[in-house]
């Protein structure tokens, strides 16, 4: 007996624990790091609403293995690139990374 | 009453694991924070009857992207051994937002679905037979190939990740040498 | 359902038992006196030079990338694969072609040289 | 647990200790059980109280297992070798060998390097028994007896294998010894590359079995199939090689070339449980491929027979399970260990291509099989396409043999003729 609430209230949480972390982290694997939480809070939002409102069919887990596929495919871009700026400029802190500043 | 102390520790462990995530000085021990993470979501997910989705949490986040990250860590690590702040000079902001976010967020949640276990709407997970449950795996790999529901995404999704694949190789492989 | 997963979190919370029992009996049993030589780093009988930290390949990150990509594929097939019997000959053909624009990605590393140990 | 007999039922059965031996024999001890506790207790307490029984039985089972596999691979080792092996210890097959390895280990000094990230030092080997055990939950060792038949049961297996991945990663982080980062690194692709065949290959029973329990995957193999699909097969059992760390793969720990890869830095019985989980993950890829290759514990329905059935069912199994393992210790004393880029070249050139390529002709092919069909023509049809498939990938890889072998020959030519020393040439003289 867990309310639909509960699941939301913790997938919030952890939404809301990644968001920090992207707008307070200065390294840019932490802020990776911290947007896969928020994915997988998405995604516990896409079950806990496909057990309660459609548990019949397979909406919820369709979508949520796509927005696996979409996190998969995201970590494998961002890192790379994060590789690819340290070989470059010798710095991974998001802050420094400013030369389309000017 | 048993469901929901297990819910409770694996959902606080979720989040505790979380928050070390993000507030942690050492990459190291933050991306292993991540895989608790990772873990408790799974877990949350088997609360959920969406077996196959916490063995595929398991399969692509915790043994497949926890590695990328693991090694993306090591491969630029020498500036993250220097004892510096983990966090940037707007981190009070960043927090003052995402309690905001949060605020309303829970706010608009318990407005609309109460938060006593049994009290309508959606106080309890609807009765639904575990066969029915147990087949929704097959039910969703008919749906991922069949014309009228998923085919679409389903093919964009291996073009996505063929993008992603191709993308990667090409700003993380360095340049031949002449 | 539940019931089912119930027997894997029972496993996933006795399982510890098993390895930390024996690690704890050597912990109870064993001779304690460390001292700072035997705490060194092992290398081959040379003192450690520097931490540890070492240039590392992209080529491993590559491969992983790779497997990350095939991993999704295969959390895809799996279901489609249990629902095989479900599905015509056009699934297949949605399969293959699936498939196959993966395949292009391995062409891709392969005809790049990632794939290359050097 | 699913129980076949229903033969225990009754509201108020006390415990009896023949009808307790007899449902020992008949292996279905838990519906024994069951039906005596009924009324006492609520129902999930029996459940969860008969689970801590099959775990605790099982682990059991499995760390004490080893102590015998490792005596018996070192014996046979040594037969293979032309040596004799164990043989002081526990009488003249030196069948205590490996209690006395176990006591020393136990009385070793546990010691942590300085400057070790003592969490991920320590969670190391935990974590490996850890995931090396889980897997076995969803074994069927006999019709009856399986820790769960999970509805994503092989699948599940794949995802707590590729789990145990992050330990080696752990251990080599954690001791803070460059060598061990080193090997650490090299242990994850190698392990991360395999993985791919590996997950490949498994769809291919899925395929043709058309569903993820393990025990369904045993029932529809009224052909063995390793006879339906014996490329997905041979690609699993090198991965499964590969995936555990056994010669020709054991490049990660090759002790006369390098240190012994991630776990230089670990001593005493922390060392132990890294060496117990690989033994404990090998018998388990014995068992896996008994169960989706061999048929698990089926033997031409023998195992059907009303009373000893289960029972036989079980021996069948582990005898399948032995000879598996058997063929792993053959081919460890057989072939040398391989380069690492012919490893990986190996994987991404060779076998995951393959893997993909067979997954795409399966998948069509048995659409194309009409559905009225019986098991032996679909059986039949699989073979020889997988024949096929084979052949052709044989062929290929004959062809690069050859190519790369005159390129190799071409080089060493004209690295002699243009040398042209003195010396090369008095040699070719003689």
């Amino acid at each position: 007996m867990i309310p639909l609430s509960w699941y939301l209230i913790v997938s919030a949480a952890l939404f809301c624990i990644g968001l920090f972390g992207v707008f307070a982290r200065r390294n840019a694997v932490a802020i990776l790091m911290a947007i896969e939480l928020m994915l997988n809070a998405v995604n516990i939002n896409l079950l806990a609403f496909w057990r309660y409102r459609t548990p019949t069919e397979p909406i919820g887990l369709a979508w949520s293995i796509f927005v696996l596929a979409l996190a998969a495919a995201e970590a494998a871009v961002g890192l790379a690139l994060v590789i690819s700026i340290y070989r470059e400029r010798d710095t991974v802190i998001a802050e420094e990374l400013d030369t389309l500043k000017y | 009453m048993i469901q929901q102390i297990i819910f409770i520790v694996i959902s606080f462990l979720t989040l505790l694991m979380g928050w070390i995530v993000v507030t942690n000085r050492n990459l190291f021990h933050a991306a292993l924070a991540l895989m608790g993470s990772f873990l408790g979501v799974a877990g949350l997910y088997v609360l959920l009857d969406a077996g196959f989705l916490a063995a595929a949490q398991l399969l692509v986040y915790i043994g497949a992207i926890s590695i990328l990250i693991i090694f993306a860590i090591m491969m630029t690590r020498r500036l993250m051994q220097t004892s510096e702040t983990p966090f940037n000079n707007q981190w009070v902001l960043g927090g003052i937002t995402s309690l905001v976010v949060f605020a309303v967020i829970a706010y608009v949640v318990l407005q609309v679905f109460p938060w006593q276990p049994g009290a309508q709407p959606f106080g309890a997970a609807p009765e639904v037979p575990g066969a029915v449950l147990e087949a929704s795996v097959t039910q969703l790999g008919a749906a991922l190939v069949s014309v009228d529901q998923y085919v679409l995404p389903f093919e964009v999704a291996s073009v996505l990740l063929l993008a992603a694949l191709i993308g990667a190789i090409v700003v993380a492989w360095p340049e031949k040498k002449e | 359902m539940l019931a089912d997963w119930q027997f894997i979190g029972i496993f996933l919370a006795l399982s510890p038992i098993f390895p930390a029992a024996p690690v704890i009996a050597n912990w109870l049993l064993g001779p304690r006196k460390p001292n700072p030589l035997k705490q060194q780093t092992y290398e081959c009988g040379v003192e450690t030079v520097g931490d540890t930290w070492i240039q590392f390949k992209v080529q491993y990150y590559i491969y992983a990338l790779v497997f990350v990509v095939f991993d999704v594929e295969a959390v895809f097939l799996f279901p489609i694969a249990a629902a095989y019997d479900q599905l015509g000959l056009f699934a297949a053909f949605e399969v293959v072609v699936f498939v196959l624009i993966l395949a292009v990605g391995l062409g891709y590393a392969w005809s790049r040289g990632a794939l290359e140990w050097t | 647990m699913h129980g076949l007999a229903a033969h225990w039922s009754g509201p108020d059965m006390s415990f009896n200790i023949v009808d307790f031996l007899f449902s020992l024999v008949q292996l279905t001890t838990f519906d024994y059980l069951r039906a005596v506790w009924e009324g006492d207790m609520s129902p999930g307490l029996i459940e969860a109280i008969l689970d801590v029984i099959a775990i605790l039985t099982v682990s059991t089972f499995l760390l004490l297992i080893v102590l015998f596999l490792i005596w018996l691979e070192r014996k046979v080792i040594a037969r293979i070798q032309d040596r004799i092996g164990p043989n002081r210890v526990g009488g003249r097959f030196g069948l205590l060998q490996t209690v006395a390895d176990v006591l020393k280990l136990l009385t070793k000094e546990t010691l942590t390097p300085a400057g070790a990230d003592t969490i991920a030092y320590n969670l190391a080997p935990l974590l490996t028994v850890m995931t090396a055990l889980l897997m076995w939950a969803v074994i069927p060792f006999a019709p009856n007896v399986i820790g769960v038949d999970l509805n994503v049961g092989l699948f599940y297996v794949l995802a707590v294998s590729s789990a145990s991945v992050v330990t080696l990663l752990l251990a080599g982080w954690g001791s803070n010894n460059k060598y061990a980062l080193l090997g650490a690194f090299r242990s994850v692709a190698q392990l991360v590359s395999y993985e791919v065949p590996m997950v490949l290959s498994l769809i291919i029973p899925i395929l043709l079995a058309r569903s993820m329990y393990m025990q369904e995957l045993v029932l529809a193999q009224t052909v063995p199939f390793l006879i339906v699909a014996p490329l997905s097969a041979i690609i699993f059992f090198i991965s499964a090689l590969a995936e555990t760390g056994r010669t020709p793969f054991d490049l990660l720990e090759a002790e006369s070339e390098i240190v012994a890869g991630f776990h230089v830095e670990y001593g005493g019985m922390k060392f132990g449980m890294f060496f117990l989980a690989e033994f404990v993950s090998t018998l388990f890829m014995s068992g896996l491929f008994a169960t989706i290759y061999l048929g698990g514990w089926r033997l031409f329905g023998l195992e059907r027979l009303e009373t000893f059935g289960p029972l036989l069912g079980l021996i069948v199994f582990f005898i399948k399970m032995f000879a598996v393992y058997f063929v792993f210790i053959w081919v460890r004393g057989t072939l040398p260990r391989v380069r690492i880029d012919q490893m990986l070249d190996l994987n991404w050139k060779f076998l995951v291509p393959l893997s993909l390529i067979l997954v795409l002709v399966v998948a069509v092919v048995d659409k194309l099989i009409p559905a009225g069909a019986g098991d032996y023509y679909r059986a039949g049809v699989h073979l020889v396409s997988n024949v096929a498939v084979g052949f052709v990938a044989l062929e290929l890889l004959r062809r690069h043999a050859a190519r790369q072998r005159a390129i190799y020959e071409e080089r060493l030519v004209r690295a002699h003729s243009s040398a042209a020393e003195p010396e090369v040439m008095a040699e070719a003289a003689h």
